[in-house]
């Protein structure tokens, strides 16, 4: 009945979306064969998400013809998606938000005991402990890391054909994402497609075989096998030539001023002189309780703090900024934006906090237009919300917070989650630059190839969250890393 | 006279502190029926039981150009600016239930019931009922004891209670005046108070409540129930025996001559200043004589049911 | 039935079987705030019973029931929409406008079950309103309900005039009084069967579960295609129902109506639910929990009434025993 | 001044820094629902005029004005705290009590301005018990509010055992007649000066702004060093002081003290508040929108009772107005 080759399971041609005056698909062609790991790339805001939102249904397109196995209408059980800016109920347990999004019929029983066993299978494949552990835990009561696990399991137990997922591993751990993309094989061997976006170039080329890049809204490159791409040439079609990683390694910062940080606790004792960048390598467990304590958060006893010398105990996170420290989280929807207030705001608040300011005053549009523009931010204007703008956007506004005002002691959680590879390293470039002007930085990522080009020291803790070691700026390498955290390749 | 009357037509707006309860809703009836039969226009406006919207009721009434004003005030003391205003304005006012704060005089008209004396009856009645029945002790269905008709039945009805010899053990006020409340409370009081032997109600609702609890306990005639006001539904009770007395409140009538009284102003008749209605007794022996049926026709309007 | 994709693979040593906790733990831990408020309920009771040893008569108990049966019934309804996140402020209104077209109909001489449909249409009419203008028009839940809660007050005063009716249906007591069941009069039945339904509804079926995540978070939901607008339109019209029922059960047993007779009971309802656990921001409580919730402001006021206190105080003691109730709620919380 | 840090790699035509629009425009977006219903208000008061053309008089917009200061200033207190995504559902209590308390001062023999004094503590300590149970034992907004509603309720009552005071100090009406600045009456002043001065604190001062965050997203707040514990303290405290305000300029006007006066309050001013933009999930709103709410409500009741539409009927023509003017609010969204 239609024209198309029965080898593709999806087929989107002349996709065209626009919100308001901003056109943001404009003639998106993506074609995903049966069985095959499909790489959808392109820079913040470039239109992935909203391509995939189209795709699934979820969104109506402006323009353009869809067809999922050749039908006009996907059948409701053919697509699961793992969504960027996650979809999570958090009143409900981590096994019942794996199992209830499965299409039911309102009337049917639960059946939870069974699900429940269904929920477990699946969660265990990428991650045994938290399948152990938290099954009929809330999600509210888990972080953001163990979040992205489950809604990559309630993809993989859902039994659909085509999996879109977006950027899944923003924030995993190089032995989770390698995990998932054994999976991601062993489907595929079966014939079910995966359709997966992510920044992380490595990554990428480990898992897809084919890859179609978008750029402004229009697919550039169209099912190019990744085997033919250069990383240049990838990097080239996305539209930012500069993001190449920098072939020297840079020279330690020395700061002429700036507050002497120091941190000890249960195997750990570090002094970080103005101009360092800590880096925290690990999962999540460990450094998040350091990260907690540093920020005034949610005091762990276990850590000290000192500034210049003297001991800080932050009771709250209010009394930490007042001192002279920045945080940006990964976790932009729940630690970071406010989503009723306008760019503005969300740009501004940290600063007007820090230098206790009283007046909103007219110089912030200014302040926010240089920032943005200092992180290639694109938005409609500085009063939308935050809302309008792409995931990678999204958390490069976060980091604008801190571009104003330095902080004496920036604290990052996975800050570059979902930007993309340029701006990355513009980002990268940044925070060098606040280390130059005296700022201590302490930097956590699941991603081993950014600490290895931003730290000049790394603490390593293991599996479960102890300090297992201390790694100098000479033997800093994504080996050592992985071999200290215990999540060896 | 009559001829500036027909010249220009007058207005008269009636001012209810609370249009949800049937009460007012009669007096409005009652004040509506004699301002047609008068030749004057009728407005009405609902207070929602607030002093403030009842000062906006009036300076409304004043932009809408109304001749006489007839109220039914949220409170009496809440008057005293009502009174200046309309001095100012010179515009006749007559009051329909509540009177004026004491002292003031700059009002054309109270038409009352004289509640203190009508709780002292049926404070009287009700004890005769429980001695009746062999006990003394009484219970109380109160409306809410922040108004001042309820203040002046309870007093009453104390004094009596002490002269006359019986106990009033409890006194429960209904917030919301409806049966639905006024049962639970019922229960309420027979379960705490299983010896009270009569009812004091203050009010329809409080005493259809009383019967329904009676009824379903299967102690109808066994406790006596009584109370103030009179509708359709407590008339009926009195005729079925579950209750037995009612001290009728001509809510009609006070709307009927609250307006004969500011249309005497207007027209430069004689005007009664302080007109307290009185609040007879009917019973069941007595309900279907002229006299008492008679006065029900001032009580509710043939719309609320059978008298 | 799902094959589901990707086989486990596990190691056979390092597996070890999930551990679910007992039933009873799960069921103490997911009833806690429930049973905190029983706990409450009985303290009341007994407290009330020194001062008043007829409390716990068996008169009492039954009055308790009677009275507290339509505040059950609406407050079910109500925790629907406030699971979903939503709020029925129209649930008073509806409950006295039912009652008016029952009592009319009534009067009008229509057989008393055939008038009971014709009243229940009010529940679902109101509540289809509410949820035809929250769902499809996509307007705040408060407006929207604070609109039909004025128009449907105002309705009730309009279809008589203002006069109440007594209803004079020598059989109509039977709604509430009778008994279905032998031994169990319908009243206390019919608050049973509710609950009970609805506790295994929410619990132990898909569309249960669907008004909880709805609550949760009404994006994710549709995200994860759940039928969010057919739900959402369906607890709007089921807390109309509820009310209207409610309002049945009222009418049968005092068997008068009267246009004012559920001007109170709005904000009762709500905090029923809100007492017994829910959440006004949606995906927490229980339908246990609402009627807990709707017993214990009940008992309260047999309390202070048994033991006369001063009707003045009454709002202070009631305010004051919630109070309690919630500290103790909390504290066990920060324990757990 | 930002030369400094290095610059951006990134091809020069396919970046465009984000405009601002403006001043105009951003004005218009941003007061959008407080432009629709301005426009509906005018639109009201035109078509109540074709039925009585007394409507647009002097006298008739100083009646409205008078009438809707105390449900103004009320709503501005109520709205810091939905802003917040809290709620207060006390207000209407410490209106009353505010008013019987001063009541009790003013005929005790105090002075009028030192009786203010006294009478401002009642919102206050409301407030405060409020703000604390919210803030630091962590109750839900709702709970807690509807417990100061119950116990400051019965209160009023409890303080003069029921009556009503008539207040007869000769020079108290100043409160609310005076013109501390000449040609303008009080009760219009204190409207202006509270709007203005909290529309500029919540637009331009850092601490309005930390209003809006808290109730856009309360842990990012915490997190950014936001005090929000001390912030929403505050707008309890300050929904507490307005209630008492709106309460004593109310009393000035009517001199009498009725312990029912605020009752029907609390829900006008929650519904000014939504009307004029403000989602009970905080975050949104406007003060100049809470009190067009406010005047919104006032100007239906005024313009029924000028055309003299049926008592019974009151309530569905305001529901319908509302109605028709938040449609009108929905249409210009979905055009936007
Ligand atoms: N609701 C909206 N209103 C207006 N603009 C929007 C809206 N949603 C997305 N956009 C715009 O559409 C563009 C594409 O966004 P999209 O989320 O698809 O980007 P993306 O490719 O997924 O980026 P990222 O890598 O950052 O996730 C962005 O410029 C964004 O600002
Ligand atoms: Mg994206
Ligand atoms: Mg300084």
């Amino acid at each position: 009945m239609s024209a198309s080759s029965p080898d593709f399971i999806l087929e989107a041609v002349d996709i065209e979306k626009s919100f308001g005056a901003t056109s943001v698909l404009r003639r998106a062609d993506l074609r995903i064969a049966r069985g095959e790991i499909h790489a959808l790339l392109g820079g913040n805001g470039a239109g992935k998400s909203t391509l995939i939102r189209i795709l699934c249904g979820l969104l109506r397109r402006d323009g353009g013809t869809l067809r999922v196995d050749g039908q006009e209408e996907a059948s409701p059980n053919a697509i699961a998606v793992v969504f960027q800016e996650l979809a999570l109920l958090p009143h409900m347990t981590v096994a019942e938000n794996i199992y209830l999004p499965h299409r039911h019929r309102g009337l049917e029983r639960v059946r939870a005991a069974e699900r429940r066993e269904e929920a477990r299978a699946a969660l265990a494949q990428i991650d045994e402990t938290l399948a152990r552990e938290a099954l009929d835990t809330p999600v509210a009561e888990i972080d953001l890391h163990q979040r992205q696990l489950v809604e990559i399991a309630r993809a993989l137990s859902s039994g659909a054909r085509l999996l879109l997922l977006d950027e899944p591993t923003a924030n995993l751990t190089f032995a989770e994402s390698e995990r998932l993309f054994s999976i991601l094989r062993r489907l595929a061997s079966r014939g079910i497609a995966t359709l997966i976006v992510s920044h992380r170039m490595n990554e990428i080329r480990a898992v897809a075989d084919v890859c179609t890049i978008l750029r402004d809204g229009r697919t550039v490159v169209n099912r190019q096998p990744l085997t033919e791409l250069s990383d240049a040439a990838i990097v080239e079609a996305m539209g930012q030539k500069g993001a190449m990683r920098a072939e020297t390694a840079h020279a330690a910062i020395r700061a002429t001023a700036g507050t002497t940080v120091s941190i000890e606790g249960p195997g750990l004792s570090v002094t970080l002189p103005p101009g360092s960048v800590l880096g925290l390598a690990g999962a999540p467990g460990g450094p998040s309780r350091l990260i907690d304590t540093l920020i005034g958060a949610n005091t762990d006893l276990h850590w000290r703090i000192a500034m210049d010398g003297a001991l800080r105990h932050f009771a709250v996170p209010a009394e930490a900024v007042r001192q002279g420290v920045g945080y940006v989280s990964g976790d932009r929807a729940e630690k970071g934006l406010l989503v009723t207030l306008p760019i503005l705001d969300n740009v501004v608040a940290a600063a007007r906090i820090a230098g206790r300011r009283w007046f909103a005053g007219r110089r912030e549009a200014r302040v926010t237009q240089d920032a943005l523009e200092r992180l290639a931010i694109k938005a409609g204007s500085i009063d939308d919300s935050p809302l309008t703008l792409s995931g990678g956007t999204q958390q490069k506004l976060l980091l604008a917070r801190w571009l104003e005002r330095i902080p004496r002691l920036l604290v990052l959680e996975e800050p570059t989650r979902g930007v993309d590879i340029g701006t990355k390293r513009e980002i990268y470039a940044i925070i060098r630059d606040m280390a130059a002007r005296g700022a201590v930085v302490v930097w956590w990522s699941t991603e081993f190839s950014e600490l290895t080009e931003i730290c000049d020291r790394i603490v390593a803790f293991d599996l479960r969250g102890t300090v297992s070691g201390v790694i100098e700026a000479g033997n800093i390498s994504e080996v050592a890393l992985a071999r200290a955290t215990g999540m060896a390749a | 006279s009559s001829g500036t009357a027909e010249a220009k037509k007058l207005t008269v707006a009636y001012i209810a502190p609370s249009l949800d309860i049937s009460y007012w809703q009669w007096v409005a009836y009652g004040a509506k029926t004699k301002a047609a039969e008068l030749g004057m226009d009728y407005i009405e406006m609902d207070s929602h039981n607030s002093p403030v919207d009842q000062m906006t009721n009036v300076r409304t009434a004043i932009t809408r150009g109304v001749d006489a004003i007839v109220m039914g005030p949220v409170s009496s003391t809440s008057t005293p600016p009502v009174l200046r205003l309309l001095k100012e304005k010179n515009i006749p006012i007559a009051f329909t239930g509540i009177g004026p704060q004491p002292g003031e005089t700059d009002y054309t008209s109270a038409v009352t019931a004289n509640n203190y004396e009508a709780g002292k009856a049926e404070g009287s009645f009700v004890c005769a009922l429980a001695k009746e029945r062999g006990g003394s002790q009484v219970g109380m269905l109160s409306l809410p004891q922040d108004r001042e008709n309820a203040q002046k039945y309870l007093k009453g009805a104390k004094e009596s209670f002490a002269a006359d010899g019986c106990e009033l053990v409890q006194v429960l006020q209904t917030k919301g005046l409806t049966v639905r409340e006024a049962v639970d409370q019922a229960n309420d009081l027979l379960t705490a108070h299983p010896d009270v032997k009569a009812i004091y109600g203050m009010y329809d609702e409080a005493a259809t409540g009383a019967a329904k609890v009676l009824q379903t306990r299967g102690l109808v005639g066994k406790i006596g129930v009584a109370t103030a006001d009179g509708s359709p539904t407590t008339v009926k009770l009195l005729r079925d025996g579950v209750i037995q007395g009612l001290f009728l409140q001509e809510a009609g009538g006070q709307g009927i001559e609250a307006v004969q009284q500011v249309h005497n102003a207007l027209t430069g008749a004689a005007v009664t200043k302080d007109l307290p209605l009185a609040e007879p007794l009917v019973t069941s022996k007595d309900i279907d004589s002229a006299a008492a049926q008679a006065k029900l026709k001032r009580v509710y309007p043939p719309a609320a049911g059978l008298y | 039935m799902t094959d589901t994709i990707a086989g486990a693979h596990r190691d056979a040593d390092s597996y070890h079987a999930p551990r679910r906790a007992s039933l009873g733990v799960r069921l103490l831990r997911s009833y806690r705030t429930e049973i905190a408020i029983a706990v409450a309920i009985i303290l009341i009771e007994l407290v009330v019973s020194l001062w008043s040893p007829q409390a716990l008569s068996y008169g009492n108990i039954a009055n308790i029931a009677q009275a507290s049966a339509p505040l059950i019934l609406m407050s079910l309804g109500v925790f629907l929409v406030i699971a979903t996140s939503g709020i029925d402020l129209s649930v008073g209104s509806t409950f006295s406008l039912t009652g008016m077209i029952a009592g009319l109909a009534l009067s009008g001489g229509m057989a008393w079950p055939l008038a009971c449909f014709v009243a229940l249409g009010v529940g679902l009419v109101v509540g289809a309103i509410n949820g035809g203008l929250v769902t499809f028009v996509g307007l705040a839940p408060f407006v929207v309900t604070l609109i039909t809660f004025a128009v449907g007050g105002s309705l009730a005063f309009v279809v008589t005039d203002g006069h109440s009716i007594a209803i004079l249906d020598p059989d109509f007591w039977r709604l509430n009084g009778g008994e279905l069941v032998p031994g169990l009069a319908n009243y206390v039945l019919f608050c049973i069967v509710a609950v009970a339904a609805l506790e295994f509804a929410l619990r132990k079926l898909v569309l249960g579960r669907w008004i909880y995540a709805i609550g949760s978070n009404d994006k994710a939901a549709r995200l994860l295609g759940i039928p969010v607008w057919a739900v959402r339109f369906g607890v709007y019209a089921a807390s109309g129902l509820f009310a209207s029922f409610a309002s049945l059960i009222s009418l049968s047993y005092i068997s008068n109506s009267e246009a004012t007779s559920g001007a109170n009971m709005m904000l009762q309802a709500i905090a029923a639910c809100v007492i017994g656990g829910a959440s006004l921001f949606g995906g927490t409580g229980s339908a246990i929990g609402a009627m807990l919730g709707a017993v214990m402001i009940t008992v309260i006021q047999n309390g202070v009434n048994l033991i006369g206190i001063n009707s003045f105080w009454q709002g202070s003691v009631t305010g004051l025993v919630i109070l309690i109730a919630v500290l103790i709620d909390r504290l066990t919380k920060m324990r757990a």
